[in-house]
């Protein structure tokens, strides 16, 4: 039914050097609807909205909004067409204060000029509907990614007139903020708002979907009716054939058995992290869970040595570590894959080989070259066993879509060959074939004595591969989790505490 | 804190364009052993090329009350504002080595020499020495807009005027450094048949001499004989090579500028006789005959 | 207090030291004639220095901001010598060439998305060579207007003037500080410097950024020119050589990131004074040689930009501990 | 192989930029390729700009790794005047000349040092940091030489400057020797792409265990090395130390080879021989100016007439362009009613914002 079409789009094409990112892809969104944008990592799903936009010039097709031809040059045009975007990395200026940047282009003016006192007391209005209460004036760097991703749909949802869309943007955010964000998605739909909704968890596609497009290899698979489309169809849709044993939760749950490897104790940092005790045995994966902000990060960062610990001490098989910096980190058999892949994990200028070569070779030392071929070997092994979707080996890394980003810098740490890896959100935009993959792998990880330290907002997952559970409330760690007590329930009730509080 | 060991009973303000070269060097050296020769307390600044900052300096000097203000202006325009101010604080001021472009009434006197007068000097000795003879000239400038350098230009040109047998062929600028003297005249060579077609050289500094000179040797001909060599400053490295035979002739620019200014100031301050309005310095002309080995060894330690 | 406002705050902190410390030694350093020498003075530097603010708060650099004072000197005193339009009129023009310079430099940094350092460095370059072009000589300026105008000062009291040129400098910093940050302009010229992708992606009008940013380093340019021509009264070539660095020092000691994003225009004025006052003790010092003179420059340069590292580390760290308080 | 092959793309446009100058020139001057044996070794004019291009070909080498590190080096100009004033006054007081030469190439390692230093450990931005030495470091050359020129006789370090090897001048020798035995040491170790990490994304690589410190202070200090090395040849180029002109706004020349060479100011990806040759398109631009015989008012406005000819013949923007008019590789637009003409413009302009930018 054209006449409800918001947002029409007939055969998009736009084409990269050297490879065809959207072939002939057309897109329907009608008003007051949720339509689902599925696809596996690097299927096309950002780059689409990004030439709806403006933000790519399209190379083929045709746009229109309320049944006219648009042609938006670039995302300011479309913001003024009404059509407001979350993109997939957080697209904010870390420098501008975070009224800014929810105004920025339309700050209230007095007298021509700005008037910052209006914009702040807008800002705080604005957020309080998200149930933030910040400081507005704050640069936005001094929040964390999930404040940021807040901030970010805020501001699109605020531009947005007629369209929103958001790419990704659960990623960073816990439960409690997804169901926020899903009361306000609600909010729009009934005045009449088209959006459109790119994410890689099932649940919330089922719980907030009208209909469902799905795109593989920048190609239109097709468009269902959500209610009509089971999830097993959908998967197969999305993969092109179904997905096997992925969904065998961890029965093959390592046993806790193999003997404690590293021993950290009282290890803190004022102001960061307050002392913890945590020991990790070989072969096991441990746990993390907690609310945004609650200090997750910063363990692993201690752990890893980026911040450096003010009390406490760090043992492994009875020998005392120096953790004084992810090099020396690095030398006792330790990696970390950060969550935030964009500013801490990638190289973007490099090649997918050199990123994944990276780690290794910094650990030999520069007089010790990876030979070319050695490299070539390194990166096809894991683009094959990671499944990463690229042209080839030597494409910048910042030209690869989120997911498979995300991947590569996985696949680093793993040429290294840790015997302790510590991951930070792994599974942050990585597709249901991938993210069973990664699973898998972490399992057959531990299979072979590594131990794991797994963060993850993902909770149904964590209980799936985690021997233990470390929660942590406020930048303390309240409670551990073993064996059978590791369940999604008694996570969220540590997590909540006793007082149900929020991070101020 | 720093009390002289002469009693200081005058306080002068020196401003110095910078040490763009070695006969700058020289004029600074030579200022700071008149001044404590007689007992002067110098306040010394260095301008570093910028008129700015002698502006800048000039005005610091005023509000500091000095007794009086030597300066070597880099440019000759721009000065009535400060000399204004320094006239309606009663401090009578000294220009060194250049004039300006200013009344008359805001300064005492002008220790110069006349740089269109040196190439002049320059051109003359040219015109004897080839008495007649068809000869190209290649000329070494210096730096683009700066005053010896269209000066020294405009006299050398005056005295070849009317002599037709003499022709400037080339003329580039070797921003007074012999870096790029010998740079510029290495093109020279190449650009005038390997030299062949080159009979003199006229450089706007000794520095600039110097390097070329050895782009001569270099292209395997002799300079002093194949290609004759003038230049104006008469800085030691040319006595050398005067000395050597490479170098024919240059006309001197005395870095002694300070000497003639103190004793004009010590006269207007013991009885008040204002000098002349410009002291004007020899431009004296030395070549092979003038012994350039005894001159060398006389000038050698003077902070050239 | 705003974490943003720290690196001006320690810059302020340092400069009214370091003033209280040249004035024990030299007690007549703290009189209404310096520092009314010290506007003067620094009047075209500074004025330049706001321009380049912008560009370096963009993320970019402007290397041609010497060339183009000088050019501006020269091109009125051809004008003013040469025909007998009003000087106000020549002012016009001149601001009307420079302005457009800046802006089509702009344009090529944007549309052929060549780097600032390399556009402008051939900018100063050719705007050199104009200069050149038009007149080797210095070529002096004696049109009655410019008397008139620098007639225009205040006698403050203690004997200081505050000069036309020196109020004409304070004037285009408030000018300014209120295009920095009230108006949308200045906000997206910080939103570049933040990252210009973003930038673009949140509906930031790149390109036309882009182009005006230097087009008002260009018009800055042109003015301090103006003011370079009065207070010389005169038009000269070689002028200004330089003035580019001492004009990127300025905007680094006054707070702001060269790497774009984070600064004030305010904290430039107190750069600009800060090197005027370096400058000013070497020369009540007077013992300095041509040598010693760079080396303390330099050394101070450093002295500087080390004790605002550290007042903010320390402060950094005090507001950490508080964090943890709360 | 496809390394080669590769090598060859990069440096395609620098190659084609320095023919088309030298051919430029030719027409102007047409002795131009004439090349003698005189003495014992080469004349000519192509001699000469790749001797007088020696200075700023060497300083392009270490600001090559600078650059690379997203950091820059104003600091050349003056460290070449302090160790050219150094090797001076060594000779002049009689030193060996080894002697000579390990003072001069060390005080160039100790101000490479001290610049990596304020950068890598004090975190203080690479303009300023080394705007410092900029400014003090001729000072200190000065008070080296007193302000005068130091001239001197030791035939050994003249030979540095005007000797000649194999026919070729010594400053010839020096710089293609050096640079491409540091090109080879870059690519044949793993400093290339350590630095080059280093230099897109320097938290990335310090949390892969890359001593980002270490490496940048590593490009500063190889930079003090060139331009010591710099220094020596233009200070026995002319038998003498000339603190106050020696290496004067050199650093611009060398940063405009750099970029000139198709490298990026924002860091990353980086090829010493691309900047090698880009110093040698600004010395046949210089040489070519003093050839033509135009009053020297109008060197400047040539010279950057043609560096805008240059950068605009290399701007990614404009190759994209004709890319699109010669259509050709898999990426032609080929099938599909294209709605804006322009498409495939706009489509490599996306990319270039991203790269642009990519940080
Ligand atoms: N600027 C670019 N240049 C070249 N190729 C690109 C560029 N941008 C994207 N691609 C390629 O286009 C394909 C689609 O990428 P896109 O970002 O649209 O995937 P996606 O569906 O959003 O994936 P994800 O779920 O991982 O975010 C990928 O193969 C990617 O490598
Ligand atoms: N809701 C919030 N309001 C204000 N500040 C917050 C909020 N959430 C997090 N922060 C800030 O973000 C910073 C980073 O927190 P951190 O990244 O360690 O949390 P985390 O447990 O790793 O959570 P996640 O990884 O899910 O973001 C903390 O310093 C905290 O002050
Ligand atoms: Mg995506
Ligand atoms: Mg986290």
């Amino acid at each position: 039914m054209p006449a409800s079409a918001v947002l029409s789009a007939t055969g998009i094409v736009k084409t990269f050097p050297g490879a065809r990112a959207l072939d002939g892809v057309d897109f329907e969104l009608r008003r007051g609807e949720v339509h689902a944008l599925l696809g596996e990592n690097g299927a096309g799903k950002s780059t689409l909205i990004k030439c709806l936009t403006g933000a790519y010039r399209r190379d083929g097709g045709r746009v229109e909004l309320d049944g006219a031809p648009i042609d938006p040059r670039d995302p300011l045009d479309a913001q003024k067409l009404g059509i407001g975007t979350v993109y997939q990395e957080v697209n904010l200026l870390p420098n501008l204060s975070v009224a800014e940047n929810l105004y920025l282009g339309r700050q209230p003016r007095r007298f021509g000029f700005v008037a910052p006192r209006e914009m702040n007391r807008r800002a705080r209005a604005l957020l309080s509907a998200y149930e933030m209460d910040i400081d507005v004036t704050a640069a936005l760097s001094s929040y964390s990614v999930a404040v940021q991703q807040v901030i970010a749909i805020a501001r699109a949802v605020d531009l947005s007139g007629k369209v929103l869309i958001l790419d990704e943007p659960t990623a960073s955010l816990d439960a409690q903020e997804v169901r926020m964000l899903f009361r306000i998605v609600r909010d729009l739909q009934a005045r009449g708002l088209g959006i459109v909704f790119i994410t890689h968890f099932f649940e919330q596609v089922y719980a907030i979907s009208n209909r469902i497009t799905v795109l593989r290899n920048g190609r239109l698979v097709g468009t269902r009716e959500t209610e009509s489309l089971p999830r097993k169809d959908l998967v197969t849709m999305m993969l092109g054939h179904e997905l096997h044993a992925a969904e065998q939760a961890g029965e093959t749950k390592a046993e806790s058995s193999g003997p404690v490897r590293y021993a950290f104790h009282g290890l803190g940092k004022a102001g960061r992290v307050k002392p913890f005790d945590l020991e990790i045995r070989q072969g096991e994966v441990v746990g993390m869970a907690g609310l945004l902000g609650s200090g997750r990060t910063e363990t692993a960062e201690l752990l890893f040595g980026v911040e450096t610990a003010d009390s406490g001490t760090a043992e492994c098989e009875g020998r005392r570590l120096s953790l004084s910096s992810p090099r020396a980190a690095i030398a006792q058999g330790f990696g970390f894959c950060p969550e935030d892949r964009k500013v801490d994990g990638i190289i973007g200028d490099l090649s997918v080989r050199e990123n994944i070569a990276l780690a290794l070779q910094a650990r030999r030392g520069w007089m010790r070259p990876l030979s070319r071929k050695e490299q070539d070997a390194l990166a096809d092994r894991y683009i094959k066993a990671l499944d990463i979707r690229t042209t080839d080996r030597e494409k910048p890394i910042r030209l690869l879509s989120g997911g498979n980003q995300q991947k590569a810098i996985l696949a680093r740490w793993l040429a290294t060959n840790p015997d302790f890896l510590i991951l930070d959100e792994p599974t942050r935009g990585i597709d249901v074939g991938a993210h069973a993959e990664i699973i898998r792998l972490i399992e057959s990880l531990c299979a072979q004595g590594m131990s794991l330290l797994v963060i993850s907002s993902e909770l149904d997952e964590l209980v799936a591969y985690s021997s233990r559970v470390i929660v942590l409330r406020d930048r303390e760690h309240v409670a551990e989790l073993v064996g059978g007590d590791v369940s999604t329930e008694n996570i969220v009730e540590a997590i909540a505490g006793q007082e149900r509080r929020r991070a101020s | 804190l720093f009390g002289s060991a002469h009693a200081a009973d005058m306080t002068v303000g020196f401003s110095q364009i910078g040490s763009e070269s070695g006969w700058r060097a020289a004029e600074t050296t030579l200022t700071k052993q008149q001044a404590e020769k007689r007992g002067i307390d110098l306040k010394f600044a260095d301008a570093q090329q910028k008129q700015e900052n002698q502006i800048k300096a000039v005005r610091s000097f005023i509000a500091q009350g000095v007794d009086a203000i030597l300066i070597a202006p880099v440019v000759a325009t721009g000065w009535d504002e400060v000399l204004t101010e320094a006239k309606d604080a009663k401090i009578p001021v000294i220009l060194l080595d250049r004039t300006v472009d200013a009344p008359k009434d805001l300064y005492m006197t002008a220790v110069t020499s006349d740089l269109v007068h040196e190439g002049n000097v320059a051109g003359k000795w040219l015109v004897d020495t080839v008495a007649g003879k068809p000869c190209n000239v290649v000329e070494l400038q210096g730096t683009t807009g700066s005053s010896p350098a269209i000066d020294r230009k405009k006299g050398f040109e005056q005295a070849l005027k009317g002599h037709d047998n003499l022709k400037i062929v080339r003329s580039q600028t070797g921003d007074f450094t012999r870096t790029k003297g010998k740079e510029v005249m290495e093109s020279f060579l190449k650009a005038e048949g390997g030299g062949k077609n080159i009979c003199a050289l006229y450089a706007h500094n000794d520095d600039m001499a110097v390097g070329a000179i050895q782009a001569i040797k270099e292209a395997g001909l002799k300079p002093g004989k194949d290609i004759l060599v003038v230049s104006i400053d008469a800085v030691p490295d040319i006595f050398q090579a005067m000395a050597a035979g490479e170098a024919n002739a240059t006309v001197e620019l005395t870095p002694n500028m300070a000497g003639p200014a103190f004793d004009a100031l010590a006269a207007y301050k013991k009885d008040g006789t204002m000098p002349p309005k410009w002291i004007q310095t020899e431009s004296k002309l030395y070549t092979q005959k003038d012994d350039p080995k005894a001159v060398y060894e006389q000038k050698k330690g003077l902070g050239y | 207090m705003n974490a943003k406002t720290l690196p001006l705050i320690a810059t302020l902190v340092i400069f009214i030291a370091a003033f209280a410390i040249c004035t024990l030694q030299y007690p007549t350093m703290l009189s209404t004639r310096v520092i009314g020498n010290l506007l003067t003075d620094n009047a075209f530097l500074g004025i330049a220095a706001v321009g380049m603010t912008f560009v370096i708060l963009s993320g970019g650099i402007d290397l041609s901001i010497g060339s183009v004072i000088a050019f501006t000197s020269v091109f009125l005193a051809v004008m003013l010598e040469g025909t007998s339009i009003h000087p106000l009129l020549a002012f016009v023009l001149a601001l009307a060439i420079t302005t457009a310079f800046g802006a089509l430099m702009g344009a090529i940094i944007h549309f052929l998305e060549m780097p600032p350092f390399i556009v402008t460095l051939a900018g100063m370059f050719l705007a050199r060579g104009m200069a050149f072009v038009l007149s080797i000589d210095s070529i002096p300026i004696r049109h009655p207007f410019y008397a008139t105008l620098k007639s225009a000062y205040w006698v403050m009291p203690g004997g200081g003037r505050l000069t036309l040129i020196g109020g004409a400098m304070l004037l285009v910093f408030l000018a300014g500080i209120i295009i920095a940050q009230r108006t949308r302009f200045g906000t997206n010229v910080y939103a570049l410097g933040g990252g210009a992708h973003t930038a673009a992606l949140m509906g930031v009008p790149v390109g036309r950024t882009t182009i005006g940013i230097y087009a008002l380093s260009g018009f800055v340019a042109g003015l301090s020119g103006i003011a370079y021509s009065l207070y010389t009264s005169a038009g000269y070539s070689l002028a200004t050589v330089g003035v580019e660095l001492d004009a990127i020092a300025a905007v680094v000691i006054g707070g702001t990131l060269l790497t774009g994003g984070a600064g004030f225009v305010g904290g430039t004025l107190i750069g600009v004074l800060i090197q005027g006052l370096i400058q000013t003790y070497i020369t009540f010092d007077g013992t300095l040689s041509s040598w010693w003179t760079k080396i303390l420059i330099g050394g101070l340069l450093f002295a500087f930009i080390l004790l605002q590292k550290g007042i903010l580390s320390l402060s950094s760290g005090r507001r950490r501990l508080t964090m943890k308080g709360a | 192989m496809s390394g080669a092959k590769a090598l060859g793309r990069r440096l395609l446009p620098q190659c084609v930029a320095l023919a088309a100058i030298l051919i430029l020139i030719w027409f102007n001057f047409p002795g131009f390729f004439a090349i003698e044996m005189q003495n014992g070794r080469l004349y000519g004019s192509l001699i000469d700009v790749m001797n007088r291009g020696a200075p700023v070909a060497l300083l392009a080498v270490g600001m090559t790794l600078v650059i690379a590190t997203r950091g820059i080096d104003l600091s050349v100009g003056a460290v070449m005047a302090i160790c050219g004033a150094v090797a001076a006054a060594s000779s002049v007081r009689g030193d060996p000349l080894a002697v000579t030469l390990v003072m001069s190439l060390g005080i160039g390692l100790l101000c490479g040092l001290w610049n990596g230093v304020l950068v890598a450990i004090l975190n203080i931005q690479p303009i300023v940091a080394t705007l410092v030495l900029m400014v003090a470091g001729r000072g200190i050359a000065q008070l080296i030489t007193e302000g005068a020129i130091l001239t001197f006789n030791d035939p050994g370090l003249i030979f540095i400057g005007s000797g000649s090897l194999f026919g070729l001048p010594m400053p010839v020798v020096l710089w293609l020797v050096f640079g491409i035995a540091v090109a080879l040491i870059i690519r044949r170790t793993a400093l290339g792409l350590l630095i080059e990490a280093t230099g897109v994304n320097r938290r990335a690589a310090t949390l892969s265990g890359i001593q980002a410190p270490a490496f940048l202070i590593m490009a500063y200090v190889l930079s003090g090395l060139c331009a010591a090395l710099a220094g020596l040849i233009v200070t026995a180029d002319i038998r003498g130390a000339d603190a106050n002109n020696a290496g004067l706004w050199l650093e611009l020349d060398a940063i405009l080879a750099v970029v000139v060479g198709g490298n990026s100011l924002l860091g990353g990806r980086f090829s010493i021989i691309a900047s090698l040759i880009g110093a040698m398109i600004i010395q046949a631009v210089n040489t070519g100016i003093l050839l033509s015989g135009f009053p020297p008012e109008f060197n400047l406005i040539i010279k950057a007439a043609i560096i805008v000819l240059i950068l605009l013949i290399q701007s990614p923007r404009l190759s994209h362009l004709a890319a699109f008019v010669r259509p050709a590789g898999p990426a032609a637009p080929a099938q599909g009613k294209s709605v804006a003409g322009g498409a495939s413009a706009g489509d490599a302009r996306d990319i270039k914002k991203l790269e642009r930018t990519a940080s």
